[in-house]
């Protein structure tokens, strides 16, 4: 099992991940790739603002131990080969790379499982906070209710 | 002392907050906090604020070492 | 909504295919890809059984319609942007990529979900045949019950 | 006539069966099959292997018209 954790102001380049992924182990079958992408706008009570732009804060240290804790459980919980997890932080442009997830298995059922899971623990508990500049004003992102739903599906491992 | 870290929309409410503080729980941080500064104090007690000690979520009543760490964090919004 | 379905000999490059299905709309915020790699190994009756290729043989017309439908079912389903499926057929080696889905959405849940879907039914639905090649003896390799299964879960839409 | 088409691995039973027949129905090729290729017959009446008319899947019992494609599939393995 060989897991990969990256928080960097960098892009990351899918193409390389994914060949990392599927050299782990001849014995990979199904390789699942997650890549989150800045929308061009904000929806806000249904409504929908054009942003600027996306500013990423986290909390060096503690975000590291949370996104090996949440790739730990996913290993333990389906069988695994091979798990990357990038996320940046900064300034992000729309249609800019934000996080990545890739998961390397036998079988396509773990990669897909474990690839939405890490995902969805991800997004509600690794330290990362989101600022969106719109024509100048910056507000911070709420976060979302469907986020906790989400995660919920999981629950049986909390 | 205490190293205070504040984030998200809580780090700009704690702009004028002291970074150091004497306390003995989280929560005795938070009321010296909300004494000088209200609106900060307002957002500390959002039920969804988690505060960390030595970058592991605790409870506001964990007694606090000389030289920790806590850090005050509102609900996270990454990936 | 864009559709770009395949079935070639020809290999398949996951960097194009993702650049592709990024660059769909600025509204898209998640891209999910899937690839299937030949593994070096069969598993029968709990036996590891080392091969040395696979031969993809399919039933032309049929299989491109069967993907459309596939694909035009999850588009009925969940809000899609944009939907790849390519499939390799012909002789394949261990560790050749034989197929390729890539799903683009708004949001992550759509583009996990759209993914795996299509995967299940293309396992059970389209028409594609795989032979082993086990040191110069050949088989056909036998329908799994477990992907009979992974369909089921997506039985509400059949 | 009607063109038939056999995949996977009833392509190798099937080496030596007709490829153009005269029948009403795909049952009807089957049982004229069977009569001449025992192993195919056996191997077409396993109830996974289904039967399709121009590409589209259907019943045994079809009515064919002149000139229809039919199509023995096993269990398809792909992906």
């Amino acid at each position: 099992m060989t897991v990969r954790i990256a928080i960097q102001r960098e892009d990351f380049n899918l193409a390389e991940e994914y060949e990392w992924l599927r050299q782990i182990s001849p014995a990979v079958g199904a390789v699942v790739t997650f890549s989150g992408l800045v929308r061009d706008f904000e929806s806000t009570d249904g409504a929908r603002n054009a942003i600027d732009s996306l500013s990423l804060q986290h909390y060096p240290g503690m975000t590291e131990s949370l996104l090996q804790e949440i790739v730990d459980q996913a290993m333990q919980r389906w069988p695994l080969l091979g798990v990357t997890v990038i996320h940046r932080v900064g300034k992000l442009l729309p249609a800019e790379q934000i996080v990545f997830v890739g998961v390397a298995s036998q079988h396509r059922a773990a990669a897909f499982e474990a690839a939405q899971c890490v995902m969805d623990y991800l997004k509600t508990r690794a330290t990362f906070w989101k600022k969106v500049d719109q024509n100048g004003r910056e507000h911070w992102v709420e976060s979302k209710d469907s986020d906790q739903v989400a995660r919920q599906r999981w629950a049986a491992d909390d | 002392m205490i190293k205070l870290l504040f984030f998200g929309r809580l780090g700009d409410v704690a702009c004028d907050a002291p970074k150091l503080i004497e306390a003995n729980t989280p929560a005795e941080i938070r009321d010296l906090l909300a004494a000088d500064f209200p609106e900060l104090g307002r957002q500390l007690r959002e039920p969804q604020v988690l505060v960390s000690v030595n970058q592991m979520i605790v409870s506001w009543n964990q007694p606090l070492a000389a030289g920790s760490e806590v850090a005050f964090l509102p609900p996270v919004t990454g990936g």
